[in-house]
C-alpha cells in the first residue's frame, strides 16, 4: 500500500490557490475529488479490499509493490531476530484462542478483547523498541504485553482474576502493565492513555534520554477530546511520541465512516503541523519500515508523528459482542482472512526466503499452543488474592509505609 | 401483571415517549444500528428510523453538549452513556452546561435532557467501568438523579424522567437488566423525589437504592428468619430530589438505620443520609447509624473479591447485628 | 486580505503524491513551505502587520484590495441598515469604555472581559441573523448581546449584580442570555459553549427549521477537547452550525503561536472534512461578505463551516490583566488601532460613501455615550435580588410548581 | 518570623522544591511567561527557565494526563489549574488515571503528581469558576486532597504534596492569596492527616477547613465575646487522609460540633464528617451535628448575595447558638 506521507505544505491561502489554480493537475486528483468514493475512504466499508486498491496505487507509481522484506530495517535482521518475530505473532493469536476458551468456559469475567487479526502491529512496533523507548496502549492489551515480553501465565492469570496475575487480579483483561518492561497499560477509557502517552515521552526529553513513547489508540478513539488535546501539545512542544492508530475499521459496531467526518484519520495530523503516514498493518514487516522511520525521528529529532496503520479484528469487539456479523459482513472478514492473515503472512514470509521451514514453523506453533494450554492451567490453579489485598496498592505511601509513621486516616469504612 | 425485564422496562419507556412526543430521541454510541451495548435500545432505531434514535462517535462532551444545546431549542433528548463511568469525560458538559445554565441565565432556559446508563460494579470489569456518580450528582444543585433498583421503578421514573423540564440522571444496572418484575401493561409514572418501602418493620431501618435495595431486602429476609430481626427496607429510588419524610418516619418509628449503598464511602449518597437522620432525627436514635458501602478502594477486577467488595447480604447482615447491639 | 477557501481536494494519498511530483509548482507554493515564517503564520506576532501582509496577498492575485462595501450582499444594504451597524459597533465601543469605568469605580466585580477592537464581527454576523438564526458565545459576550438588541440597562445591571440586570444578577458579566433574541450566552468555561453550539443547530435541521446556529470562540479556545469533538460530530452529522473563531491573537497572555502548533487554525477544519474560510474582523463588510456564505451554506445545504477571523482586542484579557503590555507590544497595539480600528472605519466607509455626515456619526456617538452612561446610572440604582432568590431558578419544575405538587426535598441546607 | 502572603508561601514551597528536586517542574496555563493567573508563579520562569516552568495550552485533559504519563518516569509535576473548576474539563484524566493506575497495575506504578489551584467562591466570578471539588477528590481513593487555610499551612502542605509519591490535590484559595501570616524562613513540612486545633475550647467543636476555618475562628471570637461560648476550632488541613482522631476526640470533649465549609451541602466533605462524627461519638453528641455550608444553589454572582451564600460569621454564630440548645 502507498505510504501516504507528509510534509506537503498544503496549509496556506496561496497553496489553496494554488492547487485550484492548475486545472491540469486533475486528472492525478480525480480520486481525491469525490472523497466518499476515493480508494483510501474504502476501508471503513472493507478494509482488506480498500487495502488491495491502495496496493494498487502504490503499483502504478513505484512499478512494483514495495518490498518490505528487503527494506533496511528489515535487511538487516538476523535469522533469529525474525524467527522471533514469527513467534511474537503466533504466540499472541495461540494466547488469544486460548483465552478465548477459558472465556467461554467461565473462567475469564468481564471484558474480553480479542487482538486476533491485528498481531503483526503491535510485534512489530515493539520488535523496534530501543532500551529508552515506551508504549502504552488501551484495553485491547494482550498483543503489546506479550510482545514486550511478559509471560502468557501472568497475562492469563489476570484475566483469570489471580494474585499471581500481573495486576494481581486488580485490573483485569484490559489493564496489563509492565512498567519494568517499558509498558505502561493496558487503559479501559477509550483515549484516556493517549496523554500518558505523551506524557511518557516528555519524560525522556526532560531527562534528556534518547528515546520515544508509542501509544497506541483505535479508529474509534480519535474522537476523544483529550486525544486531539494531545495531538496539538505534542506538535507544539516537540515531544517525541508516535501516535498509533491502529484502524481495524470498526469501534463496537460503528464503522469508521460513520464516526469519523474525515476517514483519512491520520490527516487530521496536518490541522497540529505533525507528520503522518499511513500503512498496512498485516505484515510485519511492512510495520516495521514504516514505524522505524517515524520512531527514529522521534528520538533524533524530538518530534511526534501520527501513524495510520490499517488492520482487522476478526472476533467482535469483546468476546460479550455477539453481533459482530452484523455489522460487517461474512465475506468481508473471510477476505481478510485468506488474504492478509498476519500469520499466514509471516509464516509463508519466512518460508520463502529459507528462515523458516514449513516443520520448524509447526513446532514453533505447537509450542506456543502448548505455552498457553499452560497458561491457562497456571491461572487456574493460582489463588485469588485475600481479602485484605482490596485495599492495598491504593496509595503507594500506606504500602511502603513500613515504619508506620503516616498520619490520619487513608480508608473510610464504617 | 406481565413479568418483565427490567431491560424492556427501561425500553418501553422510552419507546412509549418517542411515540408520545415528537422532540424526544435516544442518542449514544451503539444506541441505534448495534442495539445498545446491553440491548436497552433494540430494535427501536428500525421502528423509528435515523433521526430519533442516532448512533454517535467516541465523544461523550460534544454529543452530551450537543443535547444541552438542542434541548434549549425544544428537542428533549435522552442521551445514553453506554456506562455512567464515561460521564468523566463529560464531566463538564453535564455538570456546568446542564445543571447551571438555568440559574446563571436567570431562569431565562431550562435543559429538558436525560441522561442515561448503567452505574454499577459487580461485573467484573474494574476500575474504570465501575462508576457509581450519583453522588456526585446529587452534589449538583440543578441536577436531578433516579437510581430504580426494579423494573417497574425503571419504567415509570424514566418516563418522568423524560418529561420533567429539568436534567434529569437515570443511574441503570447492568446485573438488573436480565432480572423481571411484573409491570403494569397500563400508562403510568413513578414520580420523582419519593422513596418506596420495601419491606416494613419495627426493630431497625434499611435505606438503600438501586440493586443494593434488593440486596439489602433480601438480607432483611435473612435477618428476619435467622436473627428475629424485623427491618423495614427503604428504597429511595430517587436521590435529589430525595424523599427525606419517608426515611425519617421510619428511623423515628424502628430508632436505628443501617444505610447500604454500592458508592465509595467517603462522601457517598449515604454520608448525607446519615447528617440528615442524626440532624433530624437525633432524639429518636438509639445507635448511630451504620453504613455499609464499597470497600474503599478502587474497584476490583477479581470477581470473587468484587463481589466482596460492594455490598452483600452477608456484610448487610453484619452491619445490622452491630447496629442492633 | 486573501479570503482562504477550501474544499480544496488535498486529501488522499493520491492528492499528497500529486503535490509532491509537481515540482513546477513549488514557487507559488514557497510561502508555505517554510510555515514558521509564512505570512499567513505571522498574526500571532503581530495580527496587524500580519493582516497587511496578506491583503498584500490579495492583491497580488486580484489586481486590488477588495472593496467588500460593494459585494452583493452589502450592496443592497438601505443607508438605515448601514448606519444601523455603525450604531451597533460605537454602541459596543462606548458601552464597553463605560463598563470599564464602572468596574474601576468597584461597581462591577469579578471578571470584565472587553470586545473592544473586535466589535465588528459580532455586529456583522449577527446582522445578517435570520428568523432561525441562533448565537451563541463565550465569557467575551457584551458586544454580541448589544448586536442581537439586548438593552444597555439590563446589560450593565447584569454586571452591577442587580436584580434589573438581564440574568437577575445571577450570571454577571461573562453569563449574558437573551433566548427570545436567539442569544444563548455567555459561557464562562473556555469552548464550553462549542457542543450546545451545535446542538442549537442540530434542533433547527430536526425541527425541519431552515436556520443556522453561530457558534463563536476564541483562538485558545480551540484546543479544548470538546471543541474539537465538535467539528467531528457537526461535519459527520451535516450540522447547520457556523464556528466563528475570533483570533485575536492571544489567550491571556500566550500568543496563538505559542498555544497552537498549527498556527493556521481554521486549517484543523480540513481533518474533519469540513469547509473553512479566513477572513479579517475590522472591516464589517468583510466580515458579512464572507460570514453570509457560510450561512447560507449552513442554512441551504445543512453543512458546518470553520471561519477564522483575525481580530484584535485593545485592553487586557480582563480587566484584571495589567500585564497586556509585556506579552505584547504597545507598538503593536497602537499599529492596529491606527489602520484598523473597526469603529474608525465604519465611520470614515459611511462618510465616504455618503450614508453619513461627520456631524451624524458624532450625534450617535453621542447618543451612544449617553445610553450607556444611563445604563450605570440604570444599574447602580436597581436593586439587588433579596436573598431568597438565591436558591430560584435551579430547577425549572420548582420555580413552576405553582400549585405545589412536586415531591420530595430539593435543597439541602440543615 | 517574616510575614508572609499565601501566595509568597505557595512560590516558596514551589521554588524550594524545584531547587531540591530536578524532577519538580510545574506547568499550567499562563505559569510561566504571564507569572501566574493570580501571581502564584511570579518569577519562577525567570529564574528556573523554560524546563521548569511550563506554559500550556488551555488543555486540562492534555496536559493532567501528560502530567501523570510524565510521573510515570520519575518526573514530579506540579500542574496548575487556573482553578479548580477546569478539573472538570480534565475530569476523567484526574478521577481516573491519577486516582486508579497504581491500583490497576497492582501497585506497579505509582503517581507523583500535584494538582493545585484555587477552589473558592466568594469573588463574583459566578458558578463555572467557584467550584470546590474537595469532596469529590476525597470520594477517589488513590487521590489526596488538602485544603491549607493559611501561609504557614500552604507552603508546609504543598512541600509534603510535592514530596509525596501519590497524587495530591492541593486546594487554594484566591481570597487568601493577599493575606499575610507568620512563616519561618526555617524549612519546615507540614505532613497530610493532621488537623490543627485553632482555638482551643470546652463548649462545641467546630470542624471545617479552607477559608471556612478562618471564619470559623473569627465566629468564635464574637461568639466568645457575645455569648460567653468557648468553641473549639478544628482546622483540617487535610481531607483525605483525614485526622479523625483530631475531630473525634475534640468532640468527645465538648459534646456539640458545628461543621463549616464551603462545599454545596449534598454530599459536602462535611456530610462525611457529620457521619463519622455521630459513628464514632455517637454517645458523647448532646445534639445534633450542624452543618453550614453554601446555600444549595449554583454559586451567584452578585456580590452581596454571593457573600451570604458562602459561610459567613453570621451564618456560623447562628448555627452554633442552635446547636448549643
Ligand atoms: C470514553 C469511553 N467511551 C466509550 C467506551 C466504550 N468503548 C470501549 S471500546 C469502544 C470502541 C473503541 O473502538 P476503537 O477505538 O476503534 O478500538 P478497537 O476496539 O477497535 O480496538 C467503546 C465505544 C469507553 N471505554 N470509553
Ligand atoms: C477550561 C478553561 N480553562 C481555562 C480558563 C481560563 N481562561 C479564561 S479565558 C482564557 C483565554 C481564552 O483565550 P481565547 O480563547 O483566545 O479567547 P479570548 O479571551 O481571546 O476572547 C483562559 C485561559 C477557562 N475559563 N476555562
Ligand atoms: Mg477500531
Ligand atoms: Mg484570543
Amino acid at each position: 500500500m502507498a505510504t501516504t506521507k507528509k510534509k506537503t505544505a498544503a496549509k496556506t491561502a496561496t497553496k489553496k490557490s494554488a492547487s485550484k489554480t492548475s486545472p491540469s493537475k486533475k486528472p492525478a486528483k480525480s480520486p481525491a475529488k469525490s472523497p466518499a468514493k476515493s480508494p483510501a475512504k474504502s476501508p471503513a466499508k472493507s478494509p482488506a479490499r480498500a487495502s488491495a486498491k491502495s496496493s494498487a496505487q502504490t503499483a502504478k507509481k513505484s512499478g512494483l509493490p514495495k518490498d518490505f522484506m528487503s527494506a533496511p530495517i528489515n535487511k538487516g535482521l538476523s535469522k533469529e531476530a525474525k524467527i522471533d518475530l514469527y513467534r511474537t505473532i503466533i504466540g499472541i493469536r495461540r494466547f488469544e484462542e486460548r483465552s478465548l476458551r477459558a472465556y467461554n468456559q467461565g473462567k475469564i469475567g468481564g471484558f474480553l478483547h480479542l487482538y486476533i487479526g491485528q498481531e503483526a502491529v503491535a510485534a512489530g512496533i515493539v520488535s523496534l523498541m530501543e532500551e529508552n523507548d515506551h508504549i502504552i496502549t488501551a484495553y485491547r492489551d494482550h498483543g503489546h504485553a506479550l510482545a514486550v515480553g511478559m509471560s502468557m501465565n501472568e497475562c492469563m492469570a489476570e484475566m483469570f482474576g489471580k494474585h499471581t496475575g500481573c495486576s494481581k487480579g486488580k485490573g483485569g483483561s484490559m489493564h496489563f502493565f509492565a512498567p519494568d518492561k517499558n509498558y505502561w497499560g493496558g487503559h479501559g477509557i477509550v483515549a484516556g492513555q493517549t496523554p500518558l502517552g505523551a506524557g511518557l515521552a516528555f519524560a525522556l526529553k526532560y531527562k534528556g534520554l534518547k528515546g520515544c513513547a508509542v501509544c497506541f489508540l483505535g479508529d474509534g478513539a480519535v474522537n476523544q477530546g483529550a486525544f486531539m488535546e494531545t495531538l496539538n501539545l505534542a506538535s507544539l512542544w516537540n515531544i517525541p511520541v508516535v501516535f498509533v492508530i491502529e484502524n481495524n475499521g470498526y469501534s463496537m459496531g460503528t464503522s469508521l465512516k460513520r464516526s469519523s467526518a474525515e476517514e483519512n484519520l491520520a490527516h487530521r495530523a496536518e490541522g497540529f503541523d505533525m507528520e503522518w503516514e499511513v500503512c498496512n498493518g498485516h505484515d510485519v514487516f511492512e510495520v516495521r519500515e514504516v514505524a522505524n522511520r517515524a520512531m527514529v525521528r522521534a528520538r533524533d529529532a524530538h518530534k511526534p508523528f501520527l501513524l495510520e496503520i490499517r488492520t482487522y479484528r476478526y472476533r467482535g469487539h469483546s468476546v460479550a459482542d455477539a453481533n459482530h456479523e452484523k455489522y460487517r459482513t461474512k465475506e468481508e472478514i473471510e477476505e481478510y482472512k485468506r488474504t492478509k492473515d498476519p500469520v499466514n503472512l509471516i509464516r509463508e514470509q519466512l518460508i520463502a526466503d529459507g528462515t523458516l521451514t514449513d516443520g520448524a514453523a509447526k513446532k514453533i506453533d505447537q509450542e506456543k499452543k502448548d505455552e498457553a494450554e499452560a497458561a491457562a492451567k497456571f491461572a487456574d490453579e493460582s489463588p485469588v488474592a485475600p481479602r485484605s489485598e482490596i485495599q492495598t496498592d491504593v496509595y503507594w505511601e500506606v504500602d511502603n509505609d513500613t515504619d508506620n509513621k503516616l498520619k490520619g486516616t487513608y480508608f473510610f469504612n464504617d | 401483571m406481565p413479568l418483565i425485564t427490567y431491560r424492556e422496562a427501561v425500553k418501553q419507556a422510552l419507546d412509549e415517549e418517542i411515540q408520545r412526543d415528537e422532540n424526544v430521541c435516544i442518542m449514544g454510541e451503539e444506541v441505534a444500528q448495534y442495539n445498545g451495548a446491553y440491548k436497552v435500545t433494540e430494535g427501536l432505531w428500525e421502528k423509528h428510523g435515523d433521526k430519533r434514535v442516532i448512533d454517535t462517535p467516541i465523544s461523550e462532551a460534544a454529543f452530551s453538549g450537543l443535547a444541552i444545546g438542542a434541548a434549549c431549542l425544544g428537542v428533549r433528548p435522552v442521551v445514553e452513556l453506554m456506562f455512567m463511568s464515561f460521564s468523566y469525560v463529560a464531566f463538564d458538559q453535564l455538570f456546568n452546561n446542564a445543571s447551571f445554565c438555568r440559574y446563571m441565565s436567570g431562569g431565562l432556559m431550562n435543559v429538558p435532557i436525560v441522561i442515561r446508563g448503567p452505574a454499577n460494579g459487580g461485573t467484573n470489569v474494574g476500575a474504570t467501568h465501575s462508576h457509581t456518580p450519583e453522588n456526585m450528582v446529587a452534589n449538583h444543585p440543578g441536577l436531578k438523579v433516579v437510581c430504580p433498583s426494579n423494573a417497574y421503578d425503571a419504567k415509570g421514573l424514566m418516563k418522568a424522567a423524560i418529561r420533567d423540564n429539568d436534567p434529569v440522571f437515570v443511574m441503570e444496572n447492568t446485573l438488573l437488566y436480565g432480572q423481571k418484575w411484573e409491570v403494569p401493561e397500563e400508562e403510568y409514572i413513578v414520580e420523582l423525589g419519593v422513596a418506596n418501602i420495601l419491606k416494613e418493620g419495627t426493630d431497625l431501618t434499611i435505606v438503600s437504592h438501586g440493586r443494593c435495595a434488593i440486596i439489602s431486602l433480601q438480607a432483611a429476609e435473612i435477618l428476619q428468619e435467622k436473627h428475629g430481626i424485623n427491618v423495614e427496607v427503604v428504597d429511595l429510588r430517587s436521590i435529589r430530589p430525595l424523599d427525606e419524610e419517608t426515611i425519617l418516619n421510619s428511623v423515628k418509628k424502628t430508632h436505628r438505620a443501617v444505610l447500604v449503598e454500592e458508592n465509595k464511602p467517603f462522601c457517598g449518597v449515604d454520608a448525607q443520609i446519615s447528617h440528615l437522620i442524626q440532624f433530624r432525627a437525633f432524639d429518636y436514635l438509639d445507635a448511630p447509624v451504620h453504613r455499609v458501602s464499597a470497600i474503599d478502594a478502587p474497584q476490583i477486577y477479581a470477581k470473587d473479591l468484587e463481589n466482596w467488595q460492594i455490598p452483600n447480604e452477608e456484610r448487610i447482615i453484619e452491619a445490622v447485628l452491630k447496629a442492633m447491639k
